[in-house]
């Protein structure tokens, strides 16, 4: 396929995509970028204003579509251009994390993370951690079973826990 | 309550004394003391000085055997064996890659349970105890209270059951007992500790320090609760005074002998005759023993 | 990142630094060369390789001039300089480490006296489980440590019922060899 | 249908070397949609900027994506031509093919792959951008500034002396803040008082400064241009407009031993006072929590004292005076909160500060803090600018600085350095052995920190002219050995111990921010670092902005920071202030949040997770007026456009524009295989 990653001499090379944030990490990438830091190229980023904005769904669907592996990151925790977006989004994690073991994903296909627009050097550690870990962890092939219709899918539920009472 | 014991080599050689005086009042404080079975030697500084591992795995025996023996906390009245095993704890719970080294050199599987409690501690948790046990009590006896480098510090170890740079739990004890403890600067010097016998000249040096300056401050006796510190500032006296550093008798209390005392016991059961500078002037005060019972 | 690594495997190669990081856990190049930890030195005034020069030499990589420092084997792990230490050094525990890598050295200076007192100590102990007092006086004597300067008083010391005689041996004897040579060899290993 | 035009740059060699910008351009052409895909050397160049406005006419493009740099580098550039070509400007974005892809690999193919699938996805989202207009809001052009010190003062004077009005609210009796309480100054040595009353005075006097001393901020609401703030006017038990000012009260107040706060507890005041002659207001104030009257309501008994009142001719002491709360709209808020020291006493408020037991906790009487010092050394000072130690008032010969207490010292206090101490330091000497000549002053120190104009030359000038004794060091341990204070030190510089006798020791303690800036910070949704001082929105390139928008920052609130600091950051505020007052209305980025009110069930989850406050509630009402439903509304003045309330509503009803659900699900779709 036009877009599929070159496989390195037939080995597996996964396929990346990263949610990141605009203020922080997807800085910090950019700072990789001018700092010239070599990094692995699966990744494909979607830039969103904020981690807050990160619907659960949109990883569901990411390996939906065949991405072995996601990474999400944002700002850190008290350095967040919105305050607290990145709050809400740590606290639905953590209950996306369970949700995901309940699918049948195994939770070293995702990175959480966060990275400052001052961490380029943080962003490809990231990246290469992330690609070298999923590399290990082989494809993954069990999207199948997720073709979910996202207005069934529990995100709802999910997201409505996190908000404090 | 019943507490794990660990009396550690000093207080069955040279400070027994310290351990009789403990013993001795321990029924009164409600203290139950349940000696560690077969324990054996923290390894004092020399181990940690030699191998660290060795420095964590000799305690860490001794904490085993009172986890076999079912005990919750012990304590370690040498301020050294106290320094050691609560440093041996604390060392081991926050390094999961040490506690496997441990389990495995002592070939058991230790959980690291047992609390460690200085001589101190137990005391200020007694303090009410000990009020009310009083009945000689040490009017006008001006006590110094010292508690050298271990007792307190550093907290990370300790847990900061006292404060490691202006400590108040041993006067508190002095003043149950009905003393008054001197304001004094030099009670968080160090008395030159393992030293003693392989650089005479530096305790010498150390100790004569911190005695003047108890002198200085009025104060009629020094309280310790440590048998190296007891060793480096009563023994030591006589070279001080060979070398000229100090001239003065001063008598060097355990804090369990000044609470005996005050609660009446015989000096002679609190091992008051075993110290080398007599402690004549504190037991033969009007106040606290009857005549005659000073051994 | 996360929890330090615990590790007793070093490489001659890896800056001392980084070793002392790999032992204690501690980062000595926090040290900012202040001098309060050699300020509330009580032996400052009989050393001449302090608290603060000792980190000093750790983050110049100068192990050979370690070897020679009294300041090591004089140290009365009074752990004032660690408990004073604006920046967490500790440089008690690093003079822990220090002497343990010394230990297998045996040229230089180096305090035997000392050395040999802590050796006998721990003979002492691996052999009885507990301190015999009067057997590490001997042990120390014989062992190359100075005459014991108030050997006079020992008689009275005997007479105040304070040394024992005769050694005592703990039961679990053989658990403390055990512990001595698990040690041992985990240091070899290294 | 869509029609899409792709722009791939090459940035010279930036992209073209690794990526084949050429294949990109096909292989992107042939995406359904796209019907215009070219490369060129220099997109943000002119002539690239025009292809694209070109493009737009003759291919009747629907939306424009440029492959090239980072959007935070040339997106307005894009979306100035795509406007300029006749297209919505937000139906431009870029793929950002340089920092993300040929500048990060090597690997020519793998990069090129790389570039397409980028640009794809950006394709796809274009395809669901909609036309958007900036947001156009009304600015009120009056401004706040919180804090009277010289940082708001300056800010205030320069706000209103640019022609716009400034609400100045000051938590104390009196403004002027820290600096009041200086002697001289560095680096020049000026009498502070001399160079800061006559502004006071002229704050006071501006027509266009209302001053709200002894007042707080209780709340905010808003956003930039439309602030809403709540100001408690503490009681004062003085009526403002009757009282002259005669001084006639604070004589006869009968309560004289307070430790006054403006002497550092060096002095003393009474329970009626002035903080010092020249407060501004001028106008005393009665401590409620010293006064003998109020001290006896508290008891439930009956009013005695009084005296104040018999004593004043005007009727101005009111002792049942209320806080009174007054509402103001302002488009801008300064905050100029300056700071407090460390204390040197043992009880530190928050628990990982630890305070110094070895230095006694403060429990040495003579030993005091800079300010203190400040206090001694001033002419109108409790001992008229003699150097007197404070337990017996002998004048110290032997005067000890120790430097860095509470600073850079993790362990016990801050690890940052406080950046002014060393020049007070310096200064300190200078004053103190120009009032004592034959007493000699000693500094520990570690490093000398002194990068300002003239402040190296000043603090040798201590060392080299004055006599000042620099020992590099620190201090393990102080006490007290009769009346002198013994130090236990080292020097590291001839590597030797030093124990000495000083007769006082002066604590240069770490800055602080002032208690209470949390809250504050957090009714203003600013954000501030884990030692409590207010975060600038760019540590280079916006140090006086703050992450809210209208909300600025300036002073020792935002760091330690000296006058000339503190000053140069309140002339900057206004500058940023006066500019967004230069405008009726504002205009800003429409990436905000929208409810869908049909779907809308009202459940409010956006409400309590939206950072700003920008979620509002919306009665539905029947044409009888009714109330059917009350629905979320998002008020897109306020709204920031994080889009966490999307991610949280459960029955996504509302929509963040740029980054609606649609647009990112077809990027992930873009990615799939
Ligand atoms: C010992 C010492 C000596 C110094 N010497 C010099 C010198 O020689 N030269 C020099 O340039 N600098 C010197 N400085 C620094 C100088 O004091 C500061 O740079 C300056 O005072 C900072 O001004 P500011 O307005 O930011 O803060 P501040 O002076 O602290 O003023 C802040 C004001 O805000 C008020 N406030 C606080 N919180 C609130 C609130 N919530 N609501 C309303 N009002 C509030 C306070 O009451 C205060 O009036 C010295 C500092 C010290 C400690
Ligand atoms: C090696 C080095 C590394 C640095 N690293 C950092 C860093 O990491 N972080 C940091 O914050 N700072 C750093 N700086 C400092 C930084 O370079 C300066 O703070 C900053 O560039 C100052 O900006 P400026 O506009 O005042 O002066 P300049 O950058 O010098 O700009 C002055 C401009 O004015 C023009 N000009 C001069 N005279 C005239 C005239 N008569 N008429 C018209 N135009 C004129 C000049 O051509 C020039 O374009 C560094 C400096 C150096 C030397
Ligand atoms: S006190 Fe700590 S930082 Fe200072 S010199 Fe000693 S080890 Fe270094
Ligand atoms: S532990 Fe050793 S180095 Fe540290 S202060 Fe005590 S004697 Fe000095
Ligand atoms: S648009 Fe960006 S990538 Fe292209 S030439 Fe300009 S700076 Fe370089
Ligand atoms: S309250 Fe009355 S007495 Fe006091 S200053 Fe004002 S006018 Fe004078
Ligand atoms: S009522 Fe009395 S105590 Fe209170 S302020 Fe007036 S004069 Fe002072
Ligand atoms: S300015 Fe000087 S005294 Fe103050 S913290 Fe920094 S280095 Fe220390
Ligand atoms: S979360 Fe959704 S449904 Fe609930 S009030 Fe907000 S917009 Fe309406
Ligand atoms: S996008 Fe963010 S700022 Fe806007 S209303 Fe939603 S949660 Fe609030």
């Amino acid at each position: 396929m036009d877009s599929a990653t070159p496989a390195a001499a037939g080995g597996f090379e996964p396929r990346i995509t990263a949610f990141v944030c605009n203020w922080c990490t997807y800085t910090g990438a950019d700072l990789a970028g001018t700092s010239r830091l070599q990094m692995a190229s699966n990744v494909r980023i979607i830039r969103l204003p904020c981690t807050g904005r990160i619907d659960p769904m949109f990883m569901i669907k990411a390996f939906e579509r065949g991405a072995d592996g996601v990474i999400v990151s944002g700002c850190h925790p008290a350095d967040c251009h919105y305050n607290a977006g990145n709050y809400h989004a740590r606290r639905r994690f953590a209950i996306f994390r369970e949700l995901i073991q309940f699918l049948g994903i195994d939770t070293g296909r995702i990175t959480f993370s966060w990275v400052s627009a001052s961490e380029g050097a943080k962003w490809r550690d990231i990246v290469n951690d992330t690609v070298t870990r999923v590399r290990g962890l082989g494809p993954f092939t069990a999207y199948r079973k997720l073709v979910v219709d996202p207005a069934t899918v529990p995100a709802a539920k999910v997201t409505s826990k996190e908000v404090p009472a | 309550m019943s507490i794990g014991y660990f009396p550690g080599c000093s207080l069955h050689g040279l400070s027994r004394e310290y351990d009789e005086s403990l013993k001795a009042i321990a029924p009164a404080l409600g203290l139950e003391l349940v000696e560690v079975n077969d324990w054996s030697c923290c390894g004092a500084s020399s181990a940690h000085s030699s191998s660290h591992l060795l420095g964590v795995a000799l305690p860490a025996r001794n904490l085993a055997q009172a986890e076999d023996q079912g005990i919750a906390e012990v304590v370690a009245p040498c301020a050294a064996c106290y320094a050691r095993l609560a440093a041996a704890r604390h060392e081991i719970a926050g390094d999961a890659t040490l506690a496997g080294h441990i389990n495995k050199v002592l070939a058991r599987d230790f959980r690291n349970s047992v609390k460690v409690r200085s001589i101190l501690e137990v005391m200020k948790g007694a303090l009410p105890a000990i009020g009310s046990k009083v009945t000689h009590p040490l009017k006008d006896l001006k006590v110094a209270c010292y508690y050298g480098c271990l007792l307190v510090r550093p907290v990370e170890v300790t847990g900061g059951y006292d404060d490691p740079e202006d400590p108040s739990s041993m006067e508190a004890v002095c003043k149950a007992a009905g003393a008054t403890p001197v304001k004094w600067n030099r009670r968080l010097d160090c008395c030159g500790g393992g030293l003693s016998m392989s650089r005479t000249g530096s305790v010498v040096r150390l100790g004569a320090a911190i005695l003047k300056d108890a002198k200085a401050a009025g104060a009629d006796a020094i309280v310790v609760a440590c048998p190296m510190c007891h060793s480096n500032l009563d023994f030591r006296q006589k070279a001080m005074a060979q070398r000229g550093a100090w001239d003065g008798e001063m008598p060097i209390l355990f804090l369990t002998q000044v609470v005996g005392l005050a609660m009446g016991l015989d000096a002679k059961a609190l091992g008051l005759g075993r110290h080398f500078v007599r402690t004549d002037s504190v037991t033969t005060r009007p106040a606290p023993v009857a005549a005659g019972e000073v051994g | 990142m996360g929890s330090h690594e615990h590790s007793h495997e070093h490489s001659a190669a890896q800056p001392l630094a980084t070793r002392i990081q790999h032992m204690t856990g501690l980062n000595p190049l926090k040290c900012y060369q202040c001098g309060k930890c050699s300020a509330g030195c009580p032996m400052a005034t009989e050393t001449t390789t302090r608290p603060h020069d000792v980190m000093r030499l750790v983050a110049r990589d100068q192990l050979d001039r370690l070897t020679d420092a009294d300041g090591l084997w004089l140290c009365l792990t009074c752990e004032t300089c660690t408990s004073r230490c604006p920046n967490g050094c500790d440089p008690a525990r690093t003079m822990d480490a220090l002497r343990e890598i010394l230990a297998a050295r045996t040229n230089g200076k180096n305090h035997n006296a000392i050395r040999a007192f802590h050796r006998s100590f721990l003979t002492q102990v691996r052999n009885h489980g507990r301190l015999f007092e009067m057997g590490l006086i001997m042990s120390y004597k014989l062992g190359g440590g100075p005459m014991f300067a108030d050997v006079t008083t020992t008689p009275s010391v005997l007479a105040r019922g304070k040394l024992g005689l005769a050694p005592h041996n703990v039961k679990g004897l053989e658990e403390i060899r055990r512990i001595f040579e698990a040690c041992a060899a985990q240091e070899d290993g290294a | 249908m869509a029609r899409i035009g792709v722009f791939v740059c090459h940035c010279g060699e930036n992209i073209g070397r690794t990526v084949d910008c050429a294949k990109v351009a096909e292989l992107c052409g042939q995406v359904p949609g796209v019907v215009h895909s070219v490369d060129y050397k220099y997109m943000c160049s002119d002539p690239g900027q025009q292809m694209v406005k070109a493009a737009i006419a003759e291919k009747g493009l629907t939306g424009v994506v440029v492959a090239a740099c980072s959007p935070h580098m040339h997106e307005k550039t894009f979306r100035r031509a795509t406007a300029g070509g006749g297209l919505n400007p937000f139906l431009c974005e870029m793929a950002n093919v340089r920092e993300h892809c040929s500048w990060i690999h090597e690997d020519r193919d793998a990069a090129t792959v790389k570039a397409v699938d980028i640009t794809k996805t950006i394709v796809e989202k274009v395809k669901r951008n909609v036309p958007l207009s900036t947001i156009r809001i009304p600015v009120t052009r009056r401004a706040l500034v919180i804090g009277g010190g010289i940082a708001g003062i300056q800010a205030a004077l320069d706000i209103a002396d640019g022609g716009r009005e400034v609400i100045l609210v000051e938590k104390d009796p009196s403004i002027g803040g820290h600096m009041s309480q200086l002697s001289e100054t560095f680096p020049t040595l000026d009498c502070s008082q001399c160079i800061l009353t006559p502004r006071m005075v002229e704050v006071y006097q501006h027509p266009r400064i209302k001053l709200y001393s002894y007042s707080e901020v209780e709340s905010v609401e808003g956003y930039i241009g439309n602030f809403k703030v709540k100001i408690r006017r503490k009681a004062r038990s003085i009526d403002e407009d009757k009282c002259n000012g005669c001084g006639a009260c604070t004589k006869t107040c009968p309560n004289k031993k307070i430790p006054s706060e403006f002497d550092c507890g060096l002095g003393k005041r009474t329970a009626i006072y002035v903080p010092f002659p020249q407060a501004v207001p001028n106008l005393p104030t009665i401590d409620r929590a010293k006064c003998l009257l109020f001290m006896n309501r508290a008891k439930g008994r009956p009013d005695t004292c009084k005296k104040c009142a018999e004593a004043c001719s005007k009727e101005a002491i009111d002792f049942d005076q209320v806080d009174r709360f007054v509402t103001e709209d302002v488009g801008a808020i300064v905050v100029a909160t300056g700071y407090q020291l460390y204390t040197i006493g043992k009880d530190q408020a928050k628990p990982n500060i630890k305070g110094y037991g070895e230095y006694g906790y403060g429990t040495i009487p003579d030993v005091i803090d800079g300010l203190q010092f400040e206090r001694l050394a001033s002419a109108s000072g409790p001992t008229s600018g003699k150097i007197q130690r404070p337990s017996d008032g002998k004048e110290p010969k032997r005067i000890v600085f120790l430097q860095c207490i509470g600073s850079r010292d993790p362990q016990k206090g801050m690890d940052y350095c406080s950046k002014i101490c060393c020049m007070y330091v310096a200064k300190h000497t200078m004053l103190y052995h120009h009032k004592v000549h034959d007493g000699q002053a000693t500094v520990f120190y570690m490093d000398i920190r002194a990068a300002g104009k003239g402040y190296d030359e000043f603090s040798r000038r201590a060392i080299e002219e004055e006599g000042a004794r620099y020992i590099r060091g620190r201090v393990s341990k102080m006490w007290r050995d009769g009346d002198v204070i013994k130090i236990q030190g080292f020097d590291t510089l001839a590597g030797e111990p030093i124990e000495m006798d000083a007769d006082m020791v002066v604590l240069a303690t770490a800055m602080r921010p002032q208690p209470g800036i949390d809250s504050l910070a957090q009714k203003l949704s600013v954000s501030y670092d884990q030692h409590g001082f207010i975060n600038e929105a760019h540590p280079k390139l916006r140090p006086v902005e703050t992450n809210t928008a209208g909300v600025y920052v300036a002073g020792a609130c935002q760091a330690p920071r000296d006058i000339p600091d503190a000053v140069a950051m309140a002339s900057a505020t206004a500058s940023k202030v006066l500019g967004l007052f230069a405008n009726e209305m504002l205009e800003r980025e429409p990436t905000v949040a929208r409810v869908d009110e049909s779907s809308c069930a009202g459940c409010f989850h956006c409400e309590r997770v939206c950072a700003y406050g920008a979620v509002e509630h919306k009665e539905i009402k029947d044409r009888a007026g009714n109330v059917l439903r009350v629905i979320a509304y998002v008020n897109p003045g306020v709204c920031q456009g994080c889009g966490t309330c999307q991610a949280t509503c459960p029955s996504k009803s509302v929509e963040l524009a740029g980054f609606t659900d649609e647009q990112i699900w077809s990027e992930i779709q873009a990615l799939g295989v």
